[in-house]
């Protein structure tokens, strides 16, 4: 992806250099007004992360052929890298649908300028995740089970159906961003449907935003409602436990954050400027606020939970901490160092305007919805309930860990290439006219 | 489009509709011939025999099935009839007193735990209630089994009957009877 | 469901243990792994990847000579019976609780293996096929045809005993008795316990000897405060035994001092 | 018409869409889930008739009563026959698993039968004068050993050998208020289990032993003494020696001895098991009488313990393991076979045991695939007799241990079991006990092939109590702790009384949990430096063995405990001195 440091006035999209044809074999696929690098160096850049992609899908296989045997997983740590994982990228993949909220139904024109990008990495999470899950079940013969004879009491239920259809709608948001490519346009009915979808996107956005409010929720749900689990246990409004809620605001709050993080690395990489600098901004300043909110209300969650939830099933919150190396700590770098503080760092409109700081913010916000699904992972499974149970460790095997890269390599592949050959950036050309027009103007200075 | 223009894919969708309607069902079934011809009508009429009087309890209140070959013997010892199956029967089973390998039309999965004494004994249920008129059948149909699952197409339908054996077809009938509690009541 | 069928009288089955007769030889595990079909290690497997439907941990007082005390805790599935954890998770009903008798009962047939239940389960009971089931060779002869043998990748656990539960109901209908007839068997590890510890019953019915035990003062039940209402009850005379109900000792205490 | 590429792809198309519309995609998905119920690899159990078959578990002398569940003639799980007198319907963890020892994959399937009895009957024919026959038998007491000591009468210079084990003397725990046990497992697996626990309520358990076993954590009081001092807090409590000196040596506090001293005195009858320096108060220990045999068989050669026979004497050696009794140490055995090419025959029916040094290793039955009785329990106080009938047929290629011996002697082959049946049936003592009806009968009024047929439908002869029977003194009867040999490695072993080889499902009792110690497993405090389940090798003067580490709190630190399996015991007994290093 990344591009060779040629002076900007050098490329406009008319003249591509052409003195090698294999140079640019792919050139008109390549998005109109974008310049991308040569296709063998697309290809160099694409091999590692397609090599880390055949280990992991051998990895997967082996646990699909051989089953779960290969994971280090057992009796007592049912739920393992894999869970954590699925939990981590569907938050972070928040920022699809959230960012379609907004754009769509708020009307916050801003951000168009990254949403397909935000599309794109909701697509790649979602099914990355959808992935990873059929490798965990023992018997995804039978998934489809869940489908036919659904138990609705079960939060895990509420999970699969809601993230199947949100899926779905992922890919239909997806459709058009392929239909615009520059060699797809020539088919005229692909125009047609590519139009009458464009219609479709404001109920896409709707439907996304309530199912994908909903699986959050119950992602959250899956560990508040284990009563056996006290230290994931936790009361309910309505029908939720306070988790539901929890989960949902974290994922609206970090999606943006990820999403500006993704476009900052796509920029370093590519070494192009794709949006505003406003946007990122707002982006932070969404997510800043959304984790403030987080924060306060994790924070009266927790001291319900430490004073009211956990000693009613007759567990002292403060003993959960005692199992090293699980200290208060971890209660701290959650909601403190990787919540209250990027919050902060976000809000303040100062900091927000230098890069460093919105993005190391967004970093720690993104950390810190990382850490709360796995505390919830697996800290609860780790620790004890029985009085003769033993504090367990667990580690995963490396065919987990491929299973797991697989995943990553995905994303990377799926993202470089969508970035490639798709309008990812809409703002990306006229930032680079922009760009041209002051090198022009300076020239002139200069030369009178 | 025109109407010219959609004749492929309407061909595509007649194509596929005759395959898996018409070639589907049948190909998913391999058939297996009984060992022997077997008429169950002759044994009703001439021999005026009842389904229990070969298809028994044993003490234990469990259901014997399909009878042993000494229950043959018992009345086949030497051929009673003049047909050909019969003295094959004979010459190939009874005298070297070698089991024939049925197959059980009604077999259940090995996960079901079925208790005819609690369905002929208890609920008085007829024989013919499930497995329709295999009882008055004059020959013995190839046996059918489902080349993946390996369960007998009985299960899915039962010859000359509105239904089969699968699982919603007994909680059909145990709903009614208000006699549906858990899985574990019919699985072991 | 059961409010369709008054004849038959809602049993609810449970289980007392004396704690103070258990000498931890083992009995009970291998009876059930004989009658439930459980097949023997996989050479990978250990105590946290095998298949004990019921466990035998023993457990101490954490004290040392002369003061240290040592018991044995027999642990089945609890069969709770209130918001039993197992069943509300399950997404496509392969646990339920049976109304006609309390047991909560799990079809391996059904599961696909999601490892729920096992996250929801606190007293650990679930166990998880992570092999395919081997026999050695000619072993399979002495499988119990009342219960059917599970494949990889399935969660299974402690039923009590419903094949034996098939088996007197099949008898009683042979028998030509009602169904309003209380079935009458006791599961596998009941019968091979040598001391007699483990007790088994309708609670339901204050006659029952069971029953009596369980209201005993000395009787008591696995992390009680968490109300999931379990069917088994403890028993012991020792009030640290008693003790091992609560919640565990915090950190590093009593880490590495309970065995089995 | 040409077709081209867009008809092509409108065909596919139409076809897609037609397809979800036929069951088709449906059936297949349905199909491939039922195909998850039935893949290959899962058994099918076989159906039949459900019976109850009833026989005695062999495994050990305790012979409980058994009732095996069988589909049509195989027993599928087996359990204790109730209302016994003796064993009281309960069944130990290795009893419930018996119907799987003819599959366990450490069985000995086929040997060469003709090469052994040819070997055999050569080395009895090089026999030298100082040079011995002997036959090995494990269990004592049975009728097999009464043909082994026949055919050993008729041979030239031939011996009959056991592990010292007296059996006509009996406890009788129902006499002792107070059992004082130096590590005997009195509550696992000693005596007959359920006898055991039916007298348990009667008396006061005292146990001294290092390690807290589940008898120690069991009895009424536990006394942690050194390993290998057992001798040394006997004499104390004898008077033989000081208070002070045997706490000295005991490591128990000297008031502890004295109080124990005490409560011995005063709570009598005191039944002292594991040591015979302490004398049983009481008739706890009582003479029994022999079961009957036939006159004709008196004419036997005598019980010879093998410390008896001189170093490299024995010329010819016939060990029957297919009964498992006490396992003498292979070194012990070793060393009195004669240097030039001795002949040792091991008729066995798993590879672990002296199959591992034997040159011929023969196959024989293993319970319940023959018939065999089983002499009485050590906590019988009347003679029995109760056979262990087959449950499922014998393979072809096993030999009958008997049998063999008996041809090598040239005995003639008869039907020992009923001759003794017959014997016993003349005596016309006792009571028979029979366990379909748990009904006990006088013998009297038995006719003799009911006697016999009742015998093999599960029943069990019991001796008239016999209150003449004189106090009698246990020598050895219990396996006594031998004492600590001189060694300068760091620990002391302590074995645990696990029974080996077992069902392959015992694997729940220690691989699936920790339960007990598995075959070839030690057990050392979490200080040894060495991790949970660490691969190791433990090493003793005689050699060295590959074992799996457990970590236990509840093990003293330079203490190890291993369980007693062959492999185990040819190395070291308890109180050995040896160490555990890594592999």
């Amino acid at each position: 992806m990344a591009s060779p440091p040629r002076p900007v006035r050098a490329a406009p999209e008319r003249k591509t250099p052409v003195d090698n044809p294999l140079d640019n074999m792919d050139r008109h696929f390549i998005a109109r007004g974008a310049v991308r690098c040569s296709t063998p160096k697309f290809l160099l850049w694409m091999a590692p992360w397609a090599a880390l992609l055949v280990f992991g899908l051998y990895s997967a296989a082996l646990c699909l052929i051989k089953g779960l045997n290969q994971t280090n997983m057992d009796n007592r740590f049912a739920f393992g890298l894999w869970i954590f994982l699925d939990l981590t990228v569907i938050a972070l993949g928040a920022g699809a649908f959230f960012t379609g909220f907004l754009l769509y139904i708020l009307k916050l024109d801003e951000l168009r300028s990254v949403i397909n990008s935000a599309v794109v990495i909701g697509l790649v999470c979602y099914s990355g995740a959808v992935c990873v899950l059929a490798v965990d079940v023992g018997q995804p013969l039978r998934a489809w089970f869940t489908f036919w004879y659904p138990n609705v009491h079960s939060m895990l239920t509420e999970v699969t159906f809601c993230i199947s259809c949100y899926l779905t709608v992922l890919a239909i948001e997806y459709v058009p961003i392929v239909l615009r490519n520059r060699k797809l346009r020539q088919v005229p009915s692909f125009l047609v449907f590519e139009f009458e979808l464009h219609k479709l996107i404001y109920v896409l956005a709707g439907v996304g935003t309530f199912l994908s409010f909903f699986h959050q929720g119950s992602l959250g749900g899956l560990y508040g409602v284990l009563r056996g689990r006290p230290f994931a246990f936790r009361e309910g409004l309505a029908v939720w436990p306070s988790t539901f809620f929890l989960f949902i605001i974290s994922a609206a709050a970090v999606g943006p954050s990820f999403i500006l993080l993704t476009t900052w690395l796509v920029q370093k990489i590519t070494r192009k400027r794709l949006v505003r600098p406003e946007v990122l901004q707002l982006l932070g300043r969404i997510s800043g606020s959304l984790l403030a909110v987080y924060v306060l209300a994790k924070s009266i969650d927790t001291l319900i939970w430490i004073n009211r939830t956990s000693p009613e099933t007759g567990f002292q919150a403060w003993q959960y901490y005692s199992w090293k190396p699980f200290g208060t700590w971890i209660l701290v770098a959650e909601i403190g160092v990787c919540g209250l503080l990027p919050a902060l760092m976000l809000l303040a409109p100062k900091l927000r305007r230098r890069t460093g700081w919105l993005v190391s913010g967004a970093f720690l916000a993104c950390a810190g919805v990382a850490l709360n699904r796995f505390v919830l992972t697996v800290q609860t499974l780790a620790l004890p309930t029985l009085s003769f149970d033993r504090f367990l460790s667990y580690t995963p095997s490396w065919q987990e860990t491929g299973t797991f890269l697989a995943v990553v390599a995905y994303g990377v592949l799926v993202y470089s290439f969508s970035f490639r050959y798709f309008q990812l950036f809409p703002q990306e050309r006229e930032l680079k006219l922009e760009a041209r027009q002051v090198e022009e103007e300076r020239e002139l200075v200069g030369r009178y | 489009m025109t109407l010219r223009g959609k004749i492929p894919f309407l061909a595509g969708l007649a194509v596929a509709l005759g395959a898996g309607w018409v070639g589907f069902p049948h190909a998913i079934y391999r058939s297996r011939p009984q060992p022997v011809d077997f008429s169950h009508k002759v044994h009703a009429d001439k021999a005026g025999a009842k389904c229990e009087d070969c298809h028994s309890f044993r003490e234990d209140g469990t259901f014997a099935g399909i009878p042993t070959i000494d229950k043959c013997a018992g009345c086949h010892a030497a051929p009673m009839g003049t047909t050909v199956a019969e003295k094959n029967f004979i010459d190939q089973y009874v005298t070297p007193n070698r089991e024939p390998q049925w197959s059980a039309y009604a077999r259940q999965p090995e996960n079901v735990s079925f208790s005819h004494a609690a369905h002929v004994k208890r609920a008085n249920m007829t024989c013919e209630s499930c497995h329709g008129d295999t009882g008055t059948s004059g020959t013995l149909r190839p046996y059918q089994v489902d080349r993946i699952s390996g369960y007998s197409r009985d299960i899915w339908k039962v010859p000359n009957t509105p239904h089969g054996m699968k699982m919603a077809d007994c909680i059909e009938c145990h709903r009614q009877k208000g006699l549906e509690h858990s899985c574990l009541d019919c699985h072991k | 469901m059961i409010s369709a069928n008054k004849q038959i009288r809602a049993a609810r089955y449970g289980m007392t243990i004396d704690v103070d007769r258990c000498n931890g030889c083992g009995a009970c595990m291998v009876a059930c792994s004989v009658e439930n079909n459980v097949p023997p290690a996989h050479e990978g497997a250990t105590d946290r990847k095998g298949l004990t439907w019921i466990r035998v941990y023993k457990v101490d007082n954490g004290e040392e000579y002369p003061n240290r005390r040592t018991a044995f805790v027999p642990v089945m599935c609890q069969h709770c019976g209130n918001e039993t954890p197992c069943v509300h998770v399950c997404p496509q009903q392969a646990v339920d609780v049976d109304p006609s008798t309390g047991v909560v009962g799990e079809m391996p047939q059904r599961c696909l293996g999601c490892r729920y239940c096992m996250a929801a389960c606190p007293y650990h009971a679930r166990y998880f096929n992570w092999w395919d089931p081997a026999w050695p060779a000619g072993m399979e002869k002495t499988l119990n045809p009342g219960v059917t043998p599970r494949m990889r990748g399935v969660v299974e656990k402690c039923n009590l005993c419903h094949g034996r539960w098939h088996a007197a109901k099949e008898q009683a209908a042979a028998a030509g008795k009602p169904d309003t007839e209380p079935v009458s068997y006791v599961p596998a590890c009941v019968e091979a316990c040598p001391t007699g510890a483990i007790h088994f019953g309708d609670l339901n019915d204050a006659s029952s000897a069971t029953a009596k035990e369980a209201a005993e003062p000395d009787s008591f039940r696995l992390l009680e405060k968490l109300n999931t209402q379990p069917k088994i009850y403890y028993r012991s005379k020792k009030d640290w035994v008693r003790g091992i109900a609560a919640a565990p000792r915090p950190g590093g205490a009593g880490k590495e001092n309970s065995r089995g | 018409m040409k077709t081209t590429r867009r008809e092509i792809m409108l065909f596919a198309g139409g076809s897609a869409v037609g397809v979800l519309f036929t069951p088709a995609p449906w059936r297949l998905l349905t199909d491939t889930a039922l195909w998850s119920e039935n893949w290959p690899g899962i058994p099918a159990p076989a159906r039949g008739e459900i019976r109850a078959r009833y026989t005695n578990c062999s495994l050990c002398t305790a012979g409980c009563a058994v009732r095996a569940r069988c589909v049509g003639d195989q027993p599928v799980a087996l359990s204790g026959a109730g209302g016994h007198p003796l064993s009281h319907g309960a069944l130990c963890a290795f009893g419930l698993a018996g119907h799987h020892l003819p599959y366990i994959p450490s069985r000995v399937k086929q040997g060469p039968v003709k090469e052994a009895a040819a070997a055999v009957a050569d080395g009895i024919a090089k026999c030298g004068p100082a040079e011995y026959v002997v036959t090995l038998d494990l269990r004592p007491a049975r009728t097999a050993s009464w043909t082994y000591r026949r055919a050993m009468a008729a041979v030239k210079n031939g011996r009959y050998v056991t592990p010292a084990v007296d059996s006509s003397v009996a406890v009788d725990l129902s006499k002792a208020r107070t059992v004082l046990s130096f590590g005997v497992p009195v509550l696992d697996g000693w005596g007959t289990p359920g006898n055991a626990i039916a007298a348990r309520p009667g008396f006061r358990l005292i146990q001294a032993e290092p390690i807290e076993s589940r008898t120690a954590s069991m009895a009424d009081q536990w006394l942690r003494i050194r390993p290998g001092s057992e001798d040394t807090l006997a004499q104390g409590l004898a008077g033989q020696i000081a208070h002070a000196a045997a706490a000295e040596g005991t490591g128990l506090a000297e008031r502890e001895i004295a109080a124990l001293a005490a409560q011995l005195e005063q709570n009598g009858p005191v039944l002292v098991l594991g040591s015979s320096r302490l004398e049983s108060t009481g008739r706890t220990i009582v003479s029994r009488r022999e079961t009957p045999v036939p006159a004709e068989w008196q004419k036997a050669a005598p019980v010879t313990d093998l410390a008896s026979l001189p170093d490299g004497s024995v010329r010819v050696l016939i060990i029957d393991e297919s009964a498992p009794g006490e396992y003498l140490p292979w070194k012990a055995i070793e060393k009195k076979l004669v240097a030039d090419n001795p002949v040792v025959v091991a008729l066995a029916w798993s590879r672990e045991g002296y199959g591992r040094h034997a040159q011929h290793v023969l196959p024989v039955g293993v319970y319940p695939e023959v018939a065999g009785d089983i002499p009485p329990a050590i906590d019988s106080v009347a003679a029995t007799f109760r056979l262990s009938v087959p449950l499922v047929p014998v393979p072809e290629a096993c030999v009958k241990p008997e049998e063999f011996v008996a041809a090598a002697a040239g005995l003639p082959v008869t039907d020992t079991l009923r001759e003794r049946a017959d014997a016993i049936h003349k005596a016309a003592r006792g009571t028979l006990f029979t366990y379909a009806d748990t009904k006990s009968v006088e013998l009297k009024d038995v006719k003799a092939d009911d006697f016999w047929k009742a015998l093999n439908a599960g029943g069990c002869w019991i001796d008239a109590p016999d209150d003449k029977a004189p106090a009698a003194r246990l020598t050895t009867a219990v396996a006594e702790l031998r004492p600590v040999e001189e060694s300068d490695l760091p620990l002391v072993v302590v074995l645990s009384h696990e029974l080996t080889p077992g069902s392959p499902i015992l694997s729940k009792l220690y691989q699936e949990s920790n339960l007990r110690l598995g075959p070839n497993c030690v057990a050392l405090h979490p200080s040894c430096g060495l991790e949970d389940g660490a691969k190791a090798v433990f090493e003793t003067l005689l050699g060295k063995c590959p074992v799996a580490v457990t970590l236990d709190a509840g093990i003293p630190p330079g203490l190890v405990q291993v369980s007693a399996s062959p492999a185990v015991l040819d190395l070291c007994a308890s109180g050995a001195r040896a160490k555990v290093g890594r592999a």
